[in-house]
């Protein structure tokens, strides 16, 4: 097989994020002029606990390369409680997508909080990092798919 | 078909600089849906809002696609805009094209396309929006307090000298506590009940305070502004409308029984005041050791009564009012220790006792009149050890927090038995002694300068051997074992939450947590408030505290509940769960996920099969939601949406990509 | 410098004692040092470091320190330090945990104690059953307590409390390999 | 009723006299005890000290014997010493190890032997009342101190015990007798076991603190169901006394002594005659005065 050059690749990854949390903490990390790479679409919600599966599923099928949930840290949620649904409906949903052949991290889950400008800029990084590596989603993009 | 506008905001140079404003409005004006696309030096201006209502007049648009800085600065904003204009509020998106956007990137080029993407993003999400309309709810202007403590005392006081109504539901026949019981307070030594019992008082006497005692909240419906509270009168057997209080039923009650307040170290009647000064200052029946109503012998007490007021029959009876605030001050009890710690005893040795018998004992008004005397045989004990953190940080047997008043308390019976018998030898055994309070530490200083001895170790086990109580314990500072033989043993107990204080919680949709202290809604920044909006707690309800901090939590909770009663109406969000009852199976799921019990279910009529059946749906109480979607995340059907973010506005925002 | 240097403990000090202690099934932060095992212990009066202060060697890293304590030996496994901790440590299993330690080390701080356990087994191994007389025998021999409870001799083969002829398990063989294969598993862990 | 029966090597020595008492009661009371063929020593405190996996190996195998010999009884098990390990090796057997140890042992284990103690034979009701049945004489002038000991008590995550501090099974039992039993603080502190042996002086100490509280409070006799606690409380009860120029008089029972004498056994036939300390003259004055239709 051979080696694909990722370099020029550009993913696109989509991020859901909770208005209370990390949509909050991505605005900080604006607000102090950070720096990170332009690959990501945030979509603000509510809470973590919004994200219907549905949703996930869609994104791949429609071509991201990534996705990214993100939400207050475990306690913290502004709800007591969605976090933690979001947690274990994230664990199931990894196992199903790992189990349909993608790889892990297209599909991470980050606790970001308010305050946490840094810690969402760095996850940016490395997410974007990281699946720049793995190259496309063919998997489940439709598009590839019915080719 | 839809008529979109879309604004894109210069933000003076803070967008403008890194995306090409024009172009983005250029590629917005090609996007299916859009009728007129423009950008816009500060939108968020006077005249940026000018120049926005008169396109919308000019154009005829129906919804708008902002592009600026993040929602959560100025959504609200352009919402206010809208509400004076033709286009609904809610038909407004805001692609946040500065924090997320301008600011963080740098590359023009790829800033601009992500500009225009977010914008596309947003359109394709305002394009399924819907026409949201605010409710308000009128605010009953009433609050309910329950627990008559010294919290809810001073909650209940704090709002009525507001100007507002208060109902006060206390359990007890009486308010007052567990303060009133107390003889001094640390750090200043003044006297509890002296400073307790004018408050009470002035509860008793307050035109704008209904006092019901020997109550209880049995049903709480209803949301912020109007709950609907069914408050039990437990019977009393007494009239209070007649009675005069004078005494002398309680005076010939031919029952004597271990007093309840006196910590079982005094007696009471069966008829009976909680103690001397109770507000109400009138007597009630024990039920379940008045002879007369367990025997049918006796009855005394209606022969002597001069006005009738007692009454054998007397049932209990439920009334129902309405509230716009609840606060839950509902208190705490001691740990039951001799359940769980058998090497102390186990609560057979009556010299070990608690130190809420201590102050019993030590109380001026108490059963001893204030002289220490052991329980066992009357005699002045002249040595005695206190043991600290008795079911407090422990794991093993009890309970793992900190009871944070008994270091301080701890310090005072040493320096009361010290004050109060000549040559008395005081041990108290610790693990580490905290003082943070004001005057807190001095307090402790003194106590070591007063005599008492500091041993920093947790007794392993106490008997009791010719007379005398023997306390093994290691002064791990030496480490080395050491024992007293003390006459008096006070084990400084424990505080847990008041029986049932968790039911009566849960029934205003206030959760507990692992130890059963209520929860507030943010440890730091919302301390008094709960999930439950409407609903506020304060005191030893929420956490083991001492007085000085309970009576802050209390007036910062009144003062949360003025600012709400002084509101006439309160708008609703309309951005919440809408169920369509016609996909609904009545799995509960959503029910269970629901963090602030806002969703129920309900029966409505169907037809199955040509045949008329009821079928269970879910609902959701539109004062009680708070717009979460973990509803809408956990349901099978898809039958329960968000109002604001639907299934179908994130699809398709999650589509317009590749659009 | 001044004391105990804790900045320079051997990395593997902290390695070893997480071991020991995990065979214990113990966690060493849950420990806060109340001191409630040590002050219903019937057998501290004779130790050298309190058993808390055996846990709080442990907590520092100092390994050899706990290693060459008598108290572990000295410990009678009555369980009351584990029975009444406010945080479930199980002071005794760490005890013991230790005192096997130390013998793998051939670390012996109480020789007599480390005889009778030795000596106790002898038997077991011989004829799969304790023989009082066998274990005392050896035991007096090498403690050098030649006549210790010797008083108690004729009075207890009178009543026969004491046996002369050891009581045998027929499959003593079976027994003697039990030993052998618990000694070759408790090494390889 | 029939259980197996693990003796423990104490039985056929030191605690002779437990195993006689025993005997007589059981046979009183219509007890069937079946001794586990071929069983070994269980390693005592020894075993554990050497490792765990002996610590546990060597009761596993009488478990596995009676499993095998004398399935679905309950494992009758007299000593507290040997209690404690074989209620060990059945949380083994119940816990990952078990293929571990079944290998150790070479023999197939279930762990389906439940084990019980005298007390909890005597405690169950029907037993009880035979044991109520069968006693022709009242103890009533013995003020006993039950001593319990540790290992019928800790760790009570193994014995499964409720009341570790102030148990009351045996008092109970012993209140049958009409005996009357007295509420004391040392009933399950340690007597120090083994180390009476390899470092007695500091072994003393424990032996007088409980003497000492029994005294206190009013017993005039102590019982104990453990072979190992009577060796050092009735063997050294005079060495006490000479160490701390005390002169305590407090005659040991085994509680199978004290059911059988109130039986009627001789004290021959229970073995109270064999005991260091004096322990004929108290039953003595009782047995004269005391006899009930």
């Amino acid at each position: 097989m051979a080696i694909t050059d990722n370099t020029n690749f550009e993913p696109k990854i989509l991020a859901f994020c909770c208005n209370w949390c990390t949509y909050t903490g991505a605005d900080l990390a604006g607000l102090n002029r950070m720096k990170y790479p332009d690959n990501i679409r945030i979509i603000r919600l509510p809470c973590s606990g919004r994200v219907n599966p549905q949703f996930i599923l869609r994104a791949f099928q429609k071509g991201y390369d990534g996705v990214l949930v993100c939400g207050c840290h475990p306690g913290d949620c502004h709800y007591t409680s969605g976090n933690y649904f979001t947690r274990r409906r994230f664990l199931l949903m990894k196992r199903l997508l790992e189990f349909a052949g993608i790889e892990r991290e297209r599909f991470q889950a980050r606790w970001i909080s308010g305050s946490e400008a840094g810690k969402f800029r760095d996850t940016i990084l490395k997410v974007t990092e990281e699946i720049r590596a793995l190259g496309p989603n063919h998997r489940m993009k439709e598009a590839d798919i019915y080719d | 078909m839809a008529r979109a506008g879309v604004f894109i905001c210069h933000c003076g140079s803070n967008i403008a600089s890194v995306i090409d404003v024009e172009q983005v409005a250029k590629s917005a004006e090609q996007m299916t849906g859009v009728v007129y696309a423009a950008t816009n030096k500060y939108a968020c201006s006077i005249s940026g809002q000018e120049m926005m209502k008169q396109a919308i007049i000019d154009h005829q648009l129906d919804r708008l696609v902002i592009a600026s800085c993040t929602p959560r600065m100025h959504e609200t904003t352009f919402r206010k805009m809208l509400g004076k204009t033709s286009v609904n509020p809610y038909m407004l998106e805001v692609a946040n094209i500065r924090e997320q956007c301008s600011w963080v990137h740098t590359d023009k080029e790829k800033a601009t396309a992500k500009a225009i993407d977010l914008v596309r993003m947003s359109l394709a999400k305002v394009l399924k929006n819907q026409p949201l309309f605010t409710s308000s709810i009128p605010v009953c202007k009433k609050c309910l307090v329950i627990g008559g403590g010294i919290a809810g005392i001073q909650a209940a006081l704090d709002i009525a000298d507001g100007g507002y109504e208060v109902t006060l539901v206390e359990r007890e026949p009486s308010l007052g506590g567990k303060m009133v019981m107390l003889d001094k307070t640390f750090p200043t030594l003044d006297c509890s009940a002296c400073i307790s019992t004018p408050k009470m008082a002035e509860v008793g006497a307050h035109p704008r305070i209904k006092l019901m005692s020997s109550c209880e909240v049995s049903a709480v419906s209803g949301y912020i502004g109007n709950f609907e509270v069914t408050i039990k009168q437990n019977p009393r057997y007494v009239d209070h409308d007649i009675c005069t209080g004078c005494g002398l039923c309680e005076e010939k009650c031919p029952t004597k029984l271990k007093s309840s307040f006196d910590q079982g170290l005094g007696q009471r009647k069966a008829i009976y005041k909680l103690f001397p000064q109770a507000v109400p200052a009138k007597p009630v029946i024990d039920a379940q050791h008045c002879t007369k109503l367990t025997k049918d012998k006796c009855g005394v007490c209606a022969k002597v009564c001069p006005l009738g007021c007692i009454n054998f029959a007397d049932q209990e009876s439920y009334t129902t009012d309405t509230f716009g605030a609840i606060i839950l001050a509902t208190g705490y009890q001691l740990i039951d220790w001799g359940s769980h710690y058998p090497e102390y005893g186990g609560g057979a040795y009556a010299d070990v006792i608690s130190g809420l018998q201590f102050e019993r004992l030590v109380n001026a008004s108490g059963p001893t009149e204030g002289k220490i005397k052991r329980p066992s045989d009357g005699a002045q004990p002249k040595s005695v050890a206190i043991i600290k953190c008795v079911g407090s940080r422990d794991v093993a047997k009890a309970h793992g927090y900190c009871s944070r008043a008994c270091c301080m308390y701890a310090a005072k019976h040493a320096h009361q038995t010290i004050e109060k018998i000549a040559g008395a030898q005081v041990y108290i055994f610790y693990i580490d002694v905290r003082t943070p309070g004001k005057a807190y530490e001095e307090f402790y200083d003194r106590t070591r300068e007063d005599g008492a001895v500091y041993i920093r170790g947790r007794v392993s086990k106490i008997y009791e051997e010719n007379g005398k109580l023997i306390c093994k314990g290691e002064d791990t500072l030496i480490g080395k074992q050491v024992t007293v033989e003390v006459d008096l043993v006070v084990l400084e107990t424990a505080m847990e939450p008041a029986a049932n204080s968790g039911q009566t919680a849960a029934l205003a949709g206030v959760s507990a947590d692992k130890d059963g202290w209520l929860t507030e809604a943010h440890p730091k920044l919302r301390p008094v408030e709960t999930q439950s909006a409407g609903v506020f707690l304060c005191g030893t309800a929420q956490g083991p505290k001492d007085i000085p901090d309970t009576v802050a939590q209390a007036s910062a909770a009144a003062a949360k509940v003025l600012g709400l009663l002084a509101k006439d109406e309160l708008e609703t969000s309309p951005m919440i769960s809408a169920v369509d009852t016609s996909k609904c199976s009545g799995c509960r799921f959503c029910e269970q996920v629901c963090p602030v019990k806002a969703i129920s279910m309900i029966d409505i009529p169907s037809i199955y099969n040509g045949q008329k059946v009821k079928r269970t749906v879910a609902q959701v109480n539109s004062g009680l939601c708070s717009g979460c979607g973990a509803c809408s995340a956990a349901c099978r059907t898809g039958c329960i949406d968000l109002l604001g973010f639907t299934n179908k506005q994130i699809l398709e925002e999650v589509d317009a990509l590749w659009q | 410098m001044v004391g105990k240097n804790l900045s320079l403990l051997p990395d593997e000090n902290k390695q070893k004692i997480e071991s020991l202690v995990k065979k214990a099934g113990a966690k060493l932060s849950d420990c806060y040092q109340c001191g409630k095992c040590s002050a219903g212990c019937p057998m501290a009066e004779s130790m050298d470091l309190m058993p808390r202060q055996v846990l709080r060697y442990l907590q520092l890293g100092l390994l050899q320190e706990a290693l060459s304590s008598q108290a572990p030996w000295i410990c009678a496994t009555c369980q009351t330090c584990s029975a009444r901790c406010p945080h479930d440590v199980p002071i005794a299993e760490i005890m013991e945990a230790i005192r096997r330690q130390a013998d793998q080390m051939g670390i012996r701080p109480l020789r007599r104690t480390y005889l009778f356990s030795k000596y106790f087994l002898l038997p077991l191994k011989l004829f799969g059953r304790n023989h009082e007389l066998t274990l005392t025998m050896f035991y007096n021999l090498t403690s050098g307590k030649l006549f210790q409870h010797f008083t108690y001799l004729p009075a207890m083969l009178k009543s026969r409390k004491l046996k002369i002829w050891p009581a045998k398990v027929k499959n003593r063989l079976a027994v003697r390999k039990i030993m052998e294969n618990c000694e070759k598993e408790a090494q390889n862990i | 009723m029939k259980y197996s029966y693990f003796p423990g090597c104490s039985m056929e020595a030191t605690g002779i006299e437990y195993a006689k008492s025993l005997n007589y009661v059981n046979r009183a009371i219509g007890l069937d005890f079946i001794e586990i063929e071929d069983w070994n020593c269980c390693g005592a405190t020894a075993g554990h000290t050497k490792s765990h996996e002996l610590g546990i190996a060597l009761p596993l195998r009488n478990l596995a014997l009676a499993e095998q010999q004398l399935p679905g009884l309950a494992m009758a098990v007299p000593c507290a010493s040997c209690y404690s390990r074989m209620k060990y090796a059945l949380q083994a057997a119940h816990s990952e190890e078990r293929e571990k140890f079944s290998r150790l042992i070479d023999m197939p284990v279930e762990g389906s032997v439940e084990i019980v103690s005298i007390m909890d034979i005597y405690s169950v009701e029907k037993t009880k009342t035979a044991i109520s049945a069968a006693i022709t004489k009242r103890l009533s002038n013995l003020k006993i101190a039950c001593y319990y000991g540790c290992l019928y008590s800790r760790p009570p995550k193994i014995t499964m015990a409720h009341n570790i501090e102030n148990p009351q099974n045996m008092d109970e039992l012993v209140r049958l007798t009409g005996a009357t039993t007295v509420d004391w603080a040392y009933k399950t502190e340690c007597c120090g076991a083994g180390h009476h042996v390899d470092i007695p002086q500091e072994s003393k100490p424990l032996l007088y603190r409980i003497y000492k509280n029994a005294r206190a409070n009013g017993a005039n006799a102590l019982v104990t169901a453990c072979p190992m606690c009577m060796l050092n409380l009735d063997m050294r009860q005079g060495a006490v006394n000479k160490a701390y120029d005390e002169n305590f008089d407090l005659p040991v029972y085994y509680l199978s002594e004290i059911l059988a004498i109130a039986m009627g056994a001789t004290f021959k036939e229970c073995g109270v005659a064999s005991h260091f300390h004096p322990a004929k003259k108290l039953l003595q004055k009782e047995n004269e005065t005391k006899e009930v239709v």
